[in-house]
């Protein structure tokens, strides 16, 4: 991705969805399996460039513009990979997604199970996904919850450029269907080190991005800005609190979870989909079971409410934000 | 080996983009002030458009789509909508919307991130926008259904892009709106591009017209560019379908000279010659040129209702401006008709804020 | 429903198919704007029978035969709905309902928010669900969690042929869409006396099932059959749980459930649906959360295993059993 | 008013009902063992049937779909395909399952609810049935473009219901292969019949061939109860299709006599005598009779097939029902290809119990 590093002009420093195109350039040209698609990811690079200069790099054979059929994004790749490839598919926005869940259930997630291990899904779909840039109608929801229910797939989401990269190529790599979910509102927000090294991080294990003792907070994808954000404020309330990035929704890494929720005792749960239903209360329903004795207080979420998303003169008010997280984890600091 | 089944596609075009006619004219091409309205609302329509981007370059408007260069298509065929027919718009639809009686405002509201821009005062059964591309087509199939049902002299009319007719949920509305023989007209604008992908990626058939042939009812092309061609064919099909005469689709053709919205740089995938020549086959100088041979519109008629339209423009710029957002609390007030007991804490917190 | 009961022959008692059946026929009759659509919903009286009849005593503009289009089956009601009628669409196993989910999420469940209340969805889908009677392939799963996460609808779910009749009665007459979810293997399980009184039932409320003071039984639809059968066993065991029918996922009735948890402390949550994600997460989310202080034992959960239904053969590996519940609810006793 | 573009679509039928040729026959009409073994395939395909639906009465085998009626399509067709070619069936195609290699046993322990049916030895690529009807469409376009990416002179062969032509998922699986050239037949078993929907009921389209016209490629129709004319038809379909020439869509016409299924009640919804008087044109007799005026088919040679036939079958349901059921724990075998440690307990759970 030399070129790519020159373009950024920030050596090396990549923003979240340049280290996204660097992992699919580099998967790309490891494993010639790997087939790009979706719609405007051909010439025009992806909306969000996740998949500029890809089809200068290899060609509109492996880089494959679609018609817009959100459905048959969804599955053709499964007839793809069945025949050993690894496609990468691109839903524009989240917002456009539903009809491959219908692939991602009935066909993607069991080929393997249904033929007993004959025929298998090694496919990615990927899709920009929350709020907080103001996007216009439809284009702000998160509804990861949706897809960390469905037996068979892997759900992650990264939180920085080099989880975005050494995830996607997990994803890519991996044997099974994965949806992976990159949080928009950070696509560009920061720029790290990602060495194109092709390592690939871990698609089972949570990251402690923060080392605490008196409460855990716990959450995912761009919430983590906010959830750092209050770790921030509640150092100068003389608090550690450790924060945990989720990263791969399914399978959950409980183990990181309940450890550190039994060090702490205390946990607040974060993230930007509606409170009821959302995937925090798998979390919580886990510390509620294998973890309650370890619990000193009640497990605050912080979440979207139980609303549509509003457009975005409204859009502030639905989003969690840093002091909402402050005051769930002081309310949990109350109980002795 | 028989023959089972045959079908062809007409395309219509009335005047050349010289403004000449190359077919007999429909009585209204003779009347002025017909003529007049279906130029007026053109003509607005570019001015609002023009706006609207402004307001966007200068961070007061959210991402906006502008129809520059298809004004003829919304405008044609909403001028030959009943005021009871139900308009269903894709989110390029403007001029249809203002010709429907939705305000300036309103649609400056929407587009600015406030909810209230779909409330609309003018046309209240008219859908609002649907950003999903295509998913609305069923929503068409379903009015024109209770047109039907209520034995209504009603049609609903669904706007689509050429993007949008590669969606099956589009193709699932069509058919069982043939089916159903449902009063209801698809409307495909396509303008050849759907962001950066052509019409001919889209998909292998010639026009996107014979998509009717697999749901069983006529699809007809039309010059898009050509209003008076636009409004002669939207009107025959909305008499026949409003009479039982079941679906029509339409395919306009016509081209997008803009970006596909504000935050997309067309010149990423398409030649700038390309699209200036396709400015040379545009809408309203086709019909000026028309109205100024055939009707002595003089410079003064026009140097008056580019004066008219940019007041009205600016007048509902400024309301726009001026509105005030809506209270917090809103965003739980019309989720159901009535609040859920278990939401009222959510609620309550969002107002403590 | 006269006839319906001569047919059932059963003087008044009902099943629970035929419950919905003379919900949908007095709903019909006491509302001409409630329109009946789905595959086979006419002249074949719907796979389960559950439209049985109505195309006779009605006529076919207000019973109508779809073409198989499920996209067309969620999207062409919010149409009907949105000009004043009242759809009543049926998808004939909820296997098939993800195309509908996209028509939810972005369309009906939001159609009176974006429109500000001028335009509105009072829509019902009603699917069968669940497993247990050996269907085929993609016929026996349990999806309710992807819909109660969705904003902006209500996700109902019956127990009884009683509660079948009054829940989908109010279902049709709510002014928002709901998803009504039928548990087709006691769809004939037991009849009981259904009056065709016209008398809907709450939408948001639970129903305590049997009352007890020493552990609360948490289910719906037809878990709540293993779930009895619990609490049968419990009872020699000198143990008095109490059962609750959620009933109505969305919006969930948490005071019911919260005031008997603070009763009993101990609590078993069971759902045939996949562990992870499922609606039992967002209860013990719940009890984590407000309930957290009067838990004395680790909450719970019963569930489908995190694995894709199994074809019949295994099916029963896969459904939670009675044994299992009274196993939770034993563990959970074990704390003082 | 011009026309842009014309269509028609073609049915072809060489056999009729009494055996007799009604057009120039191909070649392999005159060769006898070709003939047998389409008929050998099709006698074999009803008795598997009859005997599912014997085991489904008495509770042996879980809910069966019978191609009573159908043999010709999937029998013509599967065997106009190369072993390299992969079919991705409905699931009602028995017969073109069995003639690429899946045994009677495997097919009997899917429908008796066994994963393993799906493992077949034989054909190792071609895809399970797809009971959701018409979502494996888009996996045959998938199929094909692997076929196109890798330069293989392979085809994918999708089999769908004339309901399944209601799908907007069809709709866009056949829009993409159009549109990339891929190497797909769209195979349309129209039986007439969606579990108790009839045809009309479906589509206002005359033709279910017709819908390729939306996705801009040839759609045909064939008699499906002439497996003479299917088996042609499909061959050339498929060898222009392996060759570049694109997609293809078959429209076979032929009759379900059958239930839906076994839980099924047919006479809820159609008369008995109108499915009697389809039993003149089933394709069996029809092939039987020209066989017998044409190639000497004795009563004979016919006692020696069925025996040959029943003695298969009767040996796959031994088999089948010999088949222990696979261990509880597999529940998760094959879920991934390496179980997350995160499952690791629940695994632990189903075995202890
Ligand atoms: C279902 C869906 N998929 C993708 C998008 C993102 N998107 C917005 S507009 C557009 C192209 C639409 O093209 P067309 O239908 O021709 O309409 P046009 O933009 O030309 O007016 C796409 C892909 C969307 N809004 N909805
Ligand atoms: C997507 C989907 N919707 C509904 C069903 C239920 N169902 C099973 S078969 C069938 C009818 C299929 O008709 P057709 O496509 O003509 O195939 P046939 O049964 O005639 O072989 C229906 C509605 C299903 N399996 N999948
Ligand atoms: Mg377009
Ligand atoms: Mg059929």
């Amino acid at each position: 991705m030399s070129e790519m590093r020159q373009d950024s002009g920030h050596d090396g420093e990549l923003t979240l969805v340049e280290a996204v195109n660097a992992a699919l350039a580099r998967a790309m040209r490891d494993d010639e399996t790997v087939i790009v698609l979706g719609e405007d990811v051909g010439l025009d690079g992806g909306v969000f460039r996740a998949t500029e200069h890809l089809l200068e790099r290899f060609d509109a054979e492996r880089v494959r513009d679609t018609p817009l059929s959100e459905a048959m994004i969804g599955g053709l790749p499964v007839g793809l990979a069945a025949m050993g490839f690894r496609p990468v598919a691109e839903i524009q926005f989240m917002g456009f997604i539903y009809p491959v869940i219908d692939q991602l259930v009935n066909h993607a997630s069991r080929m393997r199970t249904r033929t007993r291990g004959r025929l298998s899904c090694p496919l990615v779909v990927r899709a920009p996904y929350g709020g907080g840039i103001h996007a216009p109608e439809h284009h702000s929801e998160s509804m990861e919850a949706l897809f960390a229910h469905i037996p068979g797939i892997r759900v992650v989401i990264p939180s920085s450029p080099a989880k975005a990269y050494g995830l996607l190529l997990a994803a890519i790599r991996d044997p099974d269907p994965v949806v992976f979910l990159e949080p928009k509102r950070i696509y560009r927000a920061t720029r790290e080190s990602v060495p194109d090294d092709g390592v690939a991080l871990p698609l089972d294990r949570a990251f402690v991005l923060r080392e605490g003792t008196d409460i855990t907070l716990i959450s995912w994808g761009a919430m983590l800005t906010e959830t750092l954000g209050a770790a921030d404020t509640l150092r100068d309330d003389g608090l550690e609190a450790e924060v945990i990035d989720v990263a791969t929704l399914k399978p959950l890494d409980a183990e990181t979870i309940l450890g550190s929720v039994a060090r702490t005792g205390r946990c607040v749960i974060v993230h930007e989909a509606p409170l009821t239903g959302g995937f925090g209360a798998e979390i919580a329903a886990r510390l509620a079971g294998e973890g309650l004795m370890h619990l000193v207080a009640p497990v605050e979420r912080v979440a979207g409410w139980d609303t549509v998303m509003p457009l975005p003169r409204l859009e502030d008010h639905y989003m969690p934000t840093a002091e909402r997280i402050v005051a769930a984890a002081r309310r949990a600091m109350e109980y002795a | 080996m028989t023959v089972t089944a045959s079908f062809s596609i007409d395309y219509t075009r009335l005047i050349d983009p010289d403004g000449q006619p190359v077919a007999e004219l429909p009585a209204f091409a003779s009347d002025r002030s017909r003529l007049r309205a279906l130029y007026r609302w053109m003509v607005l329509t570019r001015s609002f458009d023009a706006r609207a981007v402004a307001l966007q370059r200068t961070g007061r408007l959210g991402t906006y789509a502008s129809s520059l260069g298809q004004e003829a298509v919304g405008v044609g065929v909403a001028l030959a909508m009943n005021d009871s027919d139900v308009l269903l718009p894709s989110f390029r639809e403007h001029g249809a919307q203002l010709v429907r009686g939705v305000s300036m405002r309103e649609l400056l509201l929407y587009w600015g991130g406030d909810e209230r821009g779909s409330d609309f005062a003018g046309p209240r059964e008219d859908f609002p926008v649907s950003i999903p591309v295509g998913s609305h087509a069923s929503h068409g199939a379903g009015v024109a259904l209770a047109f039907r049902l209520r034995g209504e002299n009603r049609a609903a009319v669904v706007a689509l892009g050429d993007g949008a007719m590669s969606k099956g949920d589009v193709y699932e509305a069509m058919n069982v709106a043939g089916a159903w023989n449902l009063p209801v007209v698809f409307l495909v604008i396509n303008n050849q591009w759907a962001i950066s992908v052509p019409r001919e990626q889209q998909t292998a058939a010639e026009t996107l017209a014979q998509k009717a042939i697999a749901a069983g009812f006529e699809g007809c092309q039309v010059d898009g560019n050509d209003v008076i061609a636009v409004h002669e064919v939207a009107s025959q099909a909305l008499s026949r379908t409003r009479n039982g005469g079941g679906a029509t689709l339409i395919e306009a053709v016509t081209y997008r000279l803009a970006d596909h919205t504000t935050v997309d740089d067309a010149s990423r995938y398409r030649d700038d010659d390309v699209v200036s020549r396709h400015w040379q086959e545009e809408p309203i100088a086709r019909l000026r040129q028309f109205l100024t041979e055939r009707h002595g519109w003089s410079k003064g008629d026009e140097e008056a209702l580019l004066e008219e339209c940019s007041r009205e423009v600016e007048q509902a710029a400024a309301d726009y401006l001026a509105e005030p957002a809506a209270p917090a609390t809103s965003i739980f007030d019309y989720l159901y008709a009535e609040l859920p007991a278990a939401l009222a804490s959510q609620r309550a917190a969002v107002a403590r804020d």
